[in-house]
């Protein structure tokens, strides 16, 4: 993980199914925030996040991360970045462990093993995604969080159809997170008072 | 070398000006021409003495079946120098080429094979040059298609550039490849091998026909530039200047 | 003028059949160009008016 | 992600659908025999027909394999993951193929025997329907695999990706029903298999680059 | 949900997709050119296969378009809900199919006569092959559609549905070539056509049972 | 909607990817019942609602509708059944007034347009669903809930990525729906303490 590292977005404009999102918007991320984005269903807090890690292009705006400017090339940015969004990018036909190591391909047994227990998923390990409930499949995608070194993690309603004590778990790995100098930027519409350290609100 | 003039044709708005000015001239032009042609052609150029009246669908056939290949020349270049720079106008023109493109082999095919009629006894044989035609238009088709069947305007660029930029290389392979065939397994009797030596007052007609409909061809694509530019850049000031005040 | 008369021009010597239907069609088909051509500008532009309309209004 | 760990979850994804490797080769058998069956089954017509039979059947099963490459990383949005990943796209594209070059054209290659007796192949023939497919079919994959990546948001995307793919394929269809025609009429054909591989080593070189594009605009859309 | 709203959603789904629709048109037509390329483009060769070659053609283009047309259903849950719908599943699929197949096959009949006319069939046979085509797609559709309720689930389905189905198609594909040869040689043909009919007829009967338990099988899995 | 129904299951057993789910589960439910199904992630909670809506089939157990079994032939209770699960059952190449014309083709225009204003879809009307976010989606399917007359709802995580408001309109068309005689089983992983009239518990 970097030691510092900052993610500056400045005069956003989005332009989605003829209609404007975003317009105008600019916030800064540091080490140690967690940024909620708020706004209503449509408000475009998925298509912020597909901008920021580039798989969106924007009509205007700047993007620069860690002081250089990625706006058209967002390669430095990709490298350092874990994103997730609503669907949750899992391979169906893959087991649990599988999938995870197709992300992390050099983290060993034992660490596995350990995430995979303290996410229940143990005993699921060789079972096939497609087997698993909504929630379960969740998990697997999470995985990545407990396994891989990124700073910045961009997260699309990542608390969705999982149930209280998988809530528990995810705030409390994102709070160590943060406070190990990660960035989080995450999309909810659940109440996350004592999570998020700042709000971003998209008036839609 | 300027430059100048490429990087004005990168820009839609400019690009909307001027052919605001040239598209309809040089459009009339080429009906002119076409006109003129087509009436020399059917009706005053002396019979052939081989083929008779029957010739005369040259005066159609062959400018249209050498749109057709312009046109893909045209859409491939365009592809290539969208994918190196990235510019702006050049999926408008592919866009705006590729029906021009498909109904310019249309016409070859049909003109073709109702002229093979008479003077080869069949509609259709599987020559080199009516193949490489009819793969052509299906290619032509491919890129029509992928256009409507893509609703993202940003991969529908990528994906028509792409498509003409690889059959830009494929398509004299696939020429090439075709005439193989043809001369290995004794190919049909019935081929044009050479141009007749043609009288000036046959070949003339043909000339003003030729050019007649690469301009009526330039305007209708300048046209439908045209369409695409104003809808595309919809965001910008000038066009709602140029809609709200101007008209079309 | 290469014929003798309107009837000759339009018999063709026997190729009548042939030559006029090669014309005919590429006539048609040169015509739906232009008209499609020339409905699209049509549309765009209204297309387009209506939605400028709609923005000043709000 | 590296390359390599790409690489074997690729050859664990293509193991965990070897149903589907198998299904293709059955389909590929079973076009194979559509022929004789509902055309005409005398070897007079058969032995002649029977090179272009097998190549058309070649090319329809891979292109059938191709356009799901990318379909299913897309779906479940590893695809996307692939563009983020900071790894060469086009390396990793290539590694793609080769992987599936090894799935789908080995079981292929092993059924020819039997499929060329079937279709009363001459054995002068049957070396050079070997060598066509051996060195003309890497092309098939690199051609097929722009269709697969321009498509993979399409949901209908097979027929596309033949619409687009197939008359690409035509001149490698035509100079192998040619080595194979020369080498039954007993003359030389290393000009064709040659030709074949240009064709191989030029869509290596440009594929990989306009599957790049093509993957990246389809993970923006 | 109504049969009526149903049937209206359906033809409504097929207008959005009718660049698929037209897309399985030009599909059919590529694969009828590969065959005089691929293979042989000599008039002795083709008039006889002629018939043999335009039915191989449209088989695979019925196929490709059944494969999925359970597919977008089941994605966005859709086909869930038919199951629940409370209305009787297999009346729905008879009113699904009757719509695939005006949508599908009254293009390819209308491309007939042109191709007929490339592939050098005699004038002869060509009522013959349209009949032939009306009077026995039916049954591919109906035959056709069993495969593709049970691959919905599975993600690389077009082949396995080929596999699956094909195998059925060969006595259409059979009766419809030998019906076609028969008027070529000037012998009567309807009673090729009437096997035809009776195998549409019993496909009508059998098949929409057999797919509403499939579907319902795959919305359990 | 019928003026009093009753689902009673009783002694169920579901068996999924080897697994027992809701083993000997007996749970009745009245006219104004709205009953919340708990339990963790892969509890069982959508295959139990699979199960009542006819989509799974039980390995053992009865299901009674208003007095009559409909343990083996469902039909009785699908007539008078609305079931929305994890995906939601939107074409998603239809635009979103023909998707819900589908499901219910005899409503009038003018009540359609009251619906999607008060679900915030009306500018959305003629917009293919493809092109909506996840919660627009989600209201196009719970849209049937204000337009049909069905007496049993079956919810499966109605609550999943809708903004605060479309929760407060969501809960407040259920407590209509209970108080006018109906029957609403839903899963939900969120608190809905004022909602829920009863929970059944899964145990995993
Ligand atoms: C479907 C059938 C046909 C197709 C697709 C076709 C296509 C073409 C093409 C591509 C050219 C080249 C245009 C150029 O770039 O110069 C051409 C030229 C020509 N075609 Fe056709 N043709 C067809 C039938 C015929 C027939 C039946 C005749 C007359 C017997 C004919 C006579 C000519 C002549 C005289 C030229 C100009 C000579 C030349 O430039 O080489 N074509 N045709
Ligand atoms: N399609 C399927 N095929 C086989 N097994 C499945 C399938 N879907 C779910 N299962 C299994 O059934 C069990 C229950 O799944 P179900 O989806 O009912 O859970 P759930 O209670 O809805 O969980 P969640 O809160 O995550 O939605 C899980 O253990 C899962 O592994
Ligand atoms: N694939 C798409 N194509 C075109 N337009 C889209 C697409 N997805 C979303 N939109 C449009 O973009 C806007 C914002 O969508 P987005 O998914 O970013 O919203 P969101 O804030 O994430 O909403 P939600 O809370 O419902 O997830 C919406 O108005 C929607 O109509
Ligand atoms: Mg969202
Ligand atoms: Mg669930």
């Amino acid at each position: 993980m970097q030691s510092f590292a900052s993610l500056t977005i400045s005069d956003l404009w989005i332009e989605r199914a003829e209609r404007d999102l975003c317009k105008g918007l600019s916030f800064s991320v540091q080490s140690g925030d967690v940024v909620r984005i708020l706004g209503e269903n449509g408000a475009g807090k998925s298509s912020l996040l597909k901008v920021i890690v580039g798989a969106l292009s924007p009509e205007e705006g700047r993007i620069a991360y860690s002081g250089e400017d990625v706006t058209l090339d967002r390669s430095i940015l990709q490298q350092d970045a874990l994103y997730i969004g609503h669907s949750v990018g899992v391979k169906q036909r893959l087991s649990v462990a599988e999938n995870i190591r197709w992300y992390c391909p050099d983290v060993c047994t034992n660490v596995l093993h350990e995430a995979l227990k303290s996410l229940e998923l143990i005993d699921y390990m060789d079972t096939p995604v497609k087997k698993l409930s909504a929630g379960q499949t969740r998990r697997v995608a999470l995985a990545r969080l407990w396994l891989s070194q990124k700073t910045l993690w961009l997260l699309d309603e990542p608390f969705a159809s999982l149930d209280v004590k998988g809530v528990e778990l995810l705030e409390e790995r994102i709070q160590q997170h943060a406070l190990a100098g990660g960035m989080v930027i995450l999309t909810s519409h659940q109440n996350l008072l004592s999570l998020a350290s700042r709000d971003v609100m998209l008036l839609p | 070398m300027n430059w100048a003039w490429f990087h004005k044709l990168g820009s839609p708005k400019w690009f909307y000006s001027w052919s605001k000015a040239w598209a309809l001239p040089v459009f009339c032009f080429g009906c002119l021409c076409l006109v003129i042609g087509l009436v020399w052609g059917l009706a005053f150029a002396p019979a052939d003495y081989q083929q008779g009246n029957s010739f005369r669908i040259i005066y159609i056939h062959v400018p249209v079946a050498m749109l057709a290949q312009s046109c893909y020349l045209a859409m491939g270049i365009a592809g290539v120098v969208f994918l190196v720079w990235q510019m702006k106008m050049s999926p408008i023109f592919i866009k705006a080429m590729a029906p021009v493109g498909a109904i310019m082999a249309l016409i070859a095919l049909v003109s073709g094979a109702i002229w093979g009629k008479p003077t080869w006894g069949t509609w259709w044989v599987w020559d080199a040059r009516l193949t490489s035609v009819l793969v052509l238009f299906l290619l032509y088709m491919g890129i029509i298609a992928l256009q409507n069947t893509i609703d993202d305007v940003l991969l529908a660029n990528k994906a028509a550039a792409v498509l003409s930029v690889v059959g830009l290389i494929n398509l004299p392979i696939i020429k090439y490849s075709v005439v193989l065939l043809e001369t290995l397994h004794q190919g049909p009797t019935f081929t044009l091998t050479k141009k007749p030596e043609m009288p000036a007052e046959m070949w003339l007609p043909l000339l003003f026909s030729v050019i007649g409909l690469y301009c009526f061809v330039a305007g209708l694509v300048l046209w439908r530039m045209q369409s695409e530019i104003l809808l595309r850049e919809h965001r910008s000031s000038w066009v709602k200047q140029e809609v709200t005040e101007n008209g079309l | 003028m290469a014929f003798d008369s309107l009837s000759a021009f339009l018999m063709m010597g026997t190729h009548g059949v042939y030559v006029w239907s090669a014309y005919g069609f590429s006539t048609l088909a040169l015509a739906w160009l232009v008209w499609s051509t020339l409905s699209t500008r049509r549309k765009t532009q209204d297309t387009l008016r209506k939605r400028f309309k709609r923005s000043v209004s709000r | 992600m590296t390359y390599s760990s790409f690489l074997k979850a690729e050859f664990l994804v293509l193991w965990r659908r070897k149903q589907d490797v198998f299904n293709a080769l059955l389909f590929f058998i079973i076009v194979v025999v559509l022929f004789p069956i509902g055309v005409n089954s005398s070897p007079e017509f058969l032995a002649p027909a029977a090179a272009g039979i097998i190549w058309c059947a070649t090319v329809l099963a891979v292109l059938m394999a191709l356009e799901s490459t990318f379909k299913e990383d897309h779906r479940d949005g590893s695809l996307e993951q692939l563009v983020v990943s900071g790894l060469s796209l086009p390396l990793l594209i290539v590694l793609k193929i080769i992987a599936q070059w090894l799935v789908v054209m080995l079981p292929l290659l092993i059924t020819m025997p039997l499929l060329a007796e079937m279709l009363y192949l001459p054995s002068s023939g049957f070396w050079a329907l070997i060598g066509t497919l051996l060195v003309g079919s890497p092309s098939l994959f690199f051609i097929g695999v722009i269709g697969g990546a321009l498509t993979v948001s399409i949901k209908q995307g097979a027929m596309l990706v033949m619409l687009l793919i197939l008359p690409f394929y035509l001149p490698v269809i035509i100079f192998s029903t040619l080595a194979v025609k020369a080498a039954q009429a007993g003359l030389p054909y290393s000009g064709f298999l040659a030709m074949l591989l240009a064709m191989s080593l030029l869509s290596l070189v440009i594929s990989p680059f306009m599957t790049a594009i093509a993957v990246k605009a389809s993970v923006n859309a």
